[in-house]
């Protein structure tokens, strides 16, 4: 497929183009506001480092109502909860990073499993047109090379843009991606070779990644038995926070709330961080105490995804964990000491 | 248009302003019926959260009351009540919860005239409050229309 | 004043000794993070692991947090805030005294890294800092700022910088600044009924739900919270304003007279809401009514556990 | 599209009380739409979410057998806020059912063997609609022998009397019963189930043993399985762990890699050997 060249001030008429019939979706605010909103083609910028949450929240809100049901007995179905319906717009995203799409498209594998399929994540993940912006200059929290990723990572978008010499470079990954790009009226151009460049440089800023990779060939129960994890689990407070504001951190809670008249049944985000969790009607926890806590969101990432989905490992390393963890448990550390062999003897 | 009848959820102590109630009802005297009454062994029993969630289950007001300083049944609930009730009073207060909304009064089990006063006070604040339409839950929409 | 290096190797030796003379099997300190403009708790058990402790402008977390619960012999390191809630937590029976070893830093303020990135934002991945200085390091460039400029809030008004409570100071004594006056709550209280719920509705509303302040906070310690409880189960779970509002309002009510302003919940809120606003206002309430101040001396009792036959209460009728 | 979230609504057509402490009672639901209980065509071993409107969904066993036609039946421990609130429901009380979840017994490819069917306490639900189903003529020939060892720790704890007394005057089928102590009039064992086990298990030999119960009575059992000469892939356990979707999704039931409701609750001991204890 061709790439394609927008100049600089034309940039607006193609975000014009691509929203038409849609929803333009792009990051706004900035620093801790920075959230991909709703948005016109005049606000969308370029300048920015990344959402402060992860946009999960496009596909997987904080709250989701699911569905309602009434109690009058006068009325058609009293006491039987009726689907509230898929709220999803059609809608093109412009500017997610590259770490969030393939974190986000890491979830997709996990809402849409072997059996079943979550019908409210896969109204709105696939009415939205993904186009990502690459990261030509790394921050310092990025990490997704040694996750296994690139700031120029094609995985999960449709269109990936790019800072070009001449403009903004779009190459086009899907064929929705195409279709957006060929209706659009844009100037073909050849820009194989400098993205190749580009990337090249960008992951190199990043310097020599970690080498993470002794933790794919590592038994499952080995890991999971290495006696490390409770001096990691010291330090953790079990906030939290590292799970809310993760791409593909996806667990969440169902709750029924009701009033004389009816009620709803909606989902909100939950963390494995939490003793409530995975607490038993019985008392029972199988997750006692935050050493198990802890093991499970990092045993989660990097060692029961990976086995699930192909390697693809669940963290992108988007790097928001590492710069809001508040007593400083940097994932890079841990997967490094999770890569450590000599630890314990192999299993 | 009907006035605004306000709905009012009471904490009273077991010893002193629920039997208030008791011997405004026996003795006859009127006061108007806005009150769910909650009973508590003491206020000190009392939880900032019964409170919170009176409100947030929709009461347009919140009337908690008991024994007089020096007269709690457990020697010192009442005290260590007071004390609490400070710090919530001026929390939501500053949190911009209308004053008149919440009432506390200490009303002893033989003071059933001043029970009737203060009920009947406490509805007059209250409905001229209006209703509580911002210290709530927002409704659940049920989405029964385009079901139905 | 003593240079950080000055007080990290006062720090060090210290530990050291506390653990040779067997006043504590482990000390809780700072070590540097893994990140710019960060420190991570560290556990310090042997006088190798004691190398690794540091003092920085970045020790905003506060170790107290993980006293409650704790066996054995432990010392802690700790800021004039921290040590007010270790005397806040011994007095509510979560620590015993006599396994305890507070080293006190006299302490200068902490940084908030909110506003460090509101005035350098290119990335910078190298930093340096001074007692009074912090300086960025990016690809082609060198910012530095004056560390009074980016003071966390309550670092600003802090009176009692000086851990008197310690075993222990590290350093000489610092003055504080003047007796808290609350002015940050002035605005607040001339704003009527209805700009005041806006405002704190304002306030929550990035709220996650995600108890990062409570599990921050060194007095949050009770064995199922509020929020999780069941049966009944108090709060919705859902991001209702209201039922968010109630999270922090009771979060709030329950460090009543507890509080020390140590900036944890703050810290550790990862979408920035000022959540010490409903601590402030307890604060202010028990210091206009009792005069009282969380966690100064060992004797003093907590003001919501003990009362006076004549407490003022003019708004009980 | 399919929303695997919306329960099917049901009708409460009958509610028994099971054990004598009231804590058991057995619900019967009949489908509001008749078609939804061909849409809920489900097999022994697997489980559903119980949702009552208003106050939440629980994870429970199916007990009845995919051959009972009709209705479905569930029988619900009283421990948590939606399951006390079921105790309080009545006859013709309107709720849902969402399923059917997870994996069944591996019945098909257990054909050809002799099985050992062990449970303890309430576990037994799902083992029930097991037997009934194993014993429907069309079915009983394609097993070998049928053990059935059931332990309650008092006789008015064990579910399904008429049932399991009925099957004991079957000769296609050998049914041991045991409480822990003593009682009077009690006809049938008295033991715990690992050592009513270690009597009368079948030999090794082409035999599968299924089994459900306490984590104690498993802790027990196991070994005494292991003795005889069972092997690992031959032992196979139902798991339960908190849940809520029951779709592999919200994450709070996995054991290492593997979600209870989505890839079990079903596990062989050999799967379960080369995973965590998270349960």
């Amino acid at each position: 497929m061709p790439e394609y060249i927008v100049e600089e001030n034309a940039l607006k008429d193609f975000l014009q183009s691509i929203s038409k019939g849609r929803v333009l979706l792009s990051p706004q605010g900035v620093g801790d506001k920075c959230q991909i909103t709703e948005t016109t083609p005049d606000k969308v910028t370029l300048n920015f480092t990344n959402t402060h949450i992860s946009p999960k929240t496009l596909f997987f809100p904080q709250t989701e109502w699911l569905m309602s049901f009434q109690k009058d007995h006068s009325k058609p179905h009293p006491y039987v909860y009726q689907d509230l319906g898929d709220k999803a717009k059609s809608a093109v995203v412009f500017g997610i990073r590259p770490c969030d799409a393939k974190g986000l498209s890491v979830s997709n594998k996990v809402f849409q499993n072997d059996r079943f399929t979550d019908p409210y994540w896969k109204g709105k993940y696939e009415s939205v047109i993904k186009v990502g912006l690459a990261c030509k200059d790394p921050f310092p929290q990025c990490f997704c090379v040694a996750m296994g990723g690139s700031p120029y990572g094609a995985t999960g978008l449709d269109v990936l843009a790019f800072p070009s010499e001449k403009g903004l470079g779009l190459k086009p990954i899907t064929d929705e991606g195409a279709k957006l790009l060929a209706e659009a009226n844009l100037k073909e151009a050849d820009l194989s070779s400098e993205l190749k460049s580009q990337e090249e440089a960008a992951i190199k800023a990043q310097g020599i990644p970690d080498d993470y990779s002794p933790i794919d060939h590592r038994g499952l129960l080995n890991l999971f038995q290495d006696p490390q994890w409770q001096s990691i689990a010291e330090n953790c407070l079990n906030c939290g926070v590292c799970t809310f504001i993760c791409p593909t951190c996806h667990c969440f809670d169902i709750q029924d709330e009701e009033n004389s008249e009816g009620g709803v049944r909606m989902r909100n985000w939950d963390t494995c961080m939490s003793w409530l969790f995975t607490v038993h009607g019985t008392g029972h926890n199988p997750r006692p105490s935050k050493t198990e806590r802890v093991r499970q969101r990092f045993m989660h990432k990097l060692k029961y995804i990976p086995m699930k989905q192909n390697g693809d490992r669940g963290c992108t390393g988007c790097g928001r964990c590492v710069v809001l963890c508040p007593v400083n448990i940097d994932i890079r550390s841990v997967a490094l000491r999770m890569s450590t062999l000599n630890m314990q003897k192999q299993a | 248009m009907s006035e605004f009848e306000p709905k009012i959820v009471a904490f009273f102590c077991n010893w002193c302003t629920y039997g208030a109630a008791d011997l405004a009802g026996v003795s006859r005297l009127e006061y108007p019926p806005n009150f769910r009454v909650v009973r508590l062994p003491c206020t000190g029993r009392l939880n900032p959260k019964f409170i919170l969630e009176a409100f947030k289950r929709g009461a347009d007001g919140v009337w908690v009351s008991g024994c007089h300083p020096g007269d709690c049944h457990y020697i010192a609930g009442n005290y260590y009540a007071r004390r609490k009730f400070i710090v919530m009073h001026y929390m939501l207060d500053s949190i911009g919860l209308e004053a008149d909304r919440l009432r506390f009064s200490w009303i002893s089990s033989a003071e059933a005239t001043k029970f009737q006063h203060m009920a009947t006070d406490v509805v007059e604040h209250v409905r001229a409050c209006g209703p509580n339409l911002k210290f709530r839950k927002a409704p659940l929409i049920l989405g029964m229309e385009e079901v139905a | 004043m003593p240079s950080l290096e000055e007080t990290t190797q006062k720090i060090r030796e210290t530990a050291k000794k506390a653990l040779a003379d067997g006043k504590a099997e482990v000390v809780i300190g700072y070590k540097k993070g893994t990140y710019p403009l960060s420190t991570a708790p560290f556990f310090a058990r042997t006088p190798e692991d004691c190398d690794q402790l540091i003092w920085s402008n970045f020790a905003r977390i506060n170790l107290a947090n993980y006293l409650p619960g704790r066996p054995g012999k432990v010392a802690v390191v700790a800021k004039g805030c921290d040590a007010r809630s270790i005397v806040g937590q011994v007095a509510e029976n979560q620590f015993h005294k006599d396994n305890l070893y507070v080293i006190g830093v006299p302490c200068t303020g902490m940084v908030d890294n909110n506003l460090i990135a509101a005035k350098e934002q290119r990335p910078y991945r190298d930093y340096s800092e001074t007692l009074d200085t912090i300086t960025l390091k990016g690809a082609d460039f060198s910012t530095e700022i004056k560390k009074e400029e980016v003071l966390r809030r309550n670092c600003r008004t802090c009176a009692n910088r000086t851990p008197k409570t310690a075993d222990e100071l590290v350093g000489p004594e610092v003055p504080g600044a003047q007796a808290d006056d609350f002015a940050d709550l002035k605005e607040l209280h001339s704003k009527s009924p209805e700009e005041r719920m806006e405002y704190f509705k304002d306030l929550i509303k990035d709220c996650l739900r995600c108890y990062a302040c409570r599990n921050a906070c060194p007095l949050c310690y009770c064995p199922v919270c509020f929020v999780d409880e069941t049966r009944p189960q108090w709060l919705g779970k859902s991001t209702d304003p209201m039922d968010t509002l109630t999270f922090h309002l009771l979060r709030g009510l329950h460090c009543a007279g507890r509080c020390t302003s140590c900036g944890a919940c703050e810290t550790a809120c990862p979408v920035n809401i000022k959540v010490r606003e409903f601590n402030r206002i307890t604060e202010e309430t028990v210091m206009d009514e009792w005069g009282y101040e969380a966690g100064l001396s060992w004797e003093q009792k907590p003001p919501l556990t003990v009362f006076q036959p004549d407490d003022e209460a003019s708004f009980i009728k | 599209m399919f929303n695997p979230y919306l329960p099917y609504p049901v009708r409460i057509a009958e509610i028994r009380v099971e054990t004598e402490d009231k804590n058991l009672r057995t619900f019967k639901f009949e489908f509001l739409d008749p078609d939804d209980e061909n849409k809920f065509a489900y097999m022994p071993g697997q489980f559903a979410e119980l949702s009552v409107p208003g106050q939440g969904e629980i994870p429970i066993g199916i007990a009845s057998s995919p051959s009972e036609k009709g209705h479905v039946l569930f029988t619900v421990n009283r421990v948590g806020q939606v399951s006390s609130y079921m105790h309080n429901m009545k006859k013709d009380d309107i709720m849902g059912i969402r399923g059917p979840l997870g994996h069944p017994y591996p019945l098909d490819t257990l054909q050809g063997k002799n099985l050992l069917i062990i449970a303890g306490g309430f576990a037994v639900t799902t083992l029930r609609s097991t037997i009934i189903w194993l014993l429907e003529p069309e079915n009983r020939p394609n097993y070998g022998k049928i053990t059935f060892v059931y332990g309650a720790r008092t006789p008015g704890l064990l579910l399904y009397k008429d049932e399991w007394m009925a099957w004991d005057k079957r000769d296609d089928i050998d049914v041991f019963v045991t409480i822990d102590r003593e009682v009077p009039d009690w006809n049938y064992r008295v033991g715990f189930v690992p050592a009513v086990t270690k009597e009368v298990c079948p030999a090794p030999e082409n035999t599968a043993a299924l089994i459900c119960g306490p984590p104690i009575m498993i802790k027990f059992t196991q070994p005494v399985l292991e003795e005889a000469g069972y092997t690992p892939d031959s032992i196979i356990m139902s798991l339960e762990n908190r849940m809520k979707c029951g779709l592999g999704i919200c994450g709070r039931c996995n054991v290492g890699p593997e979600y209870v409701c989505k890839d079990g609750p079903v596990f062989t001991l050999a799967q379960l050997n080369q995973l965590p204890k998270e349960y």
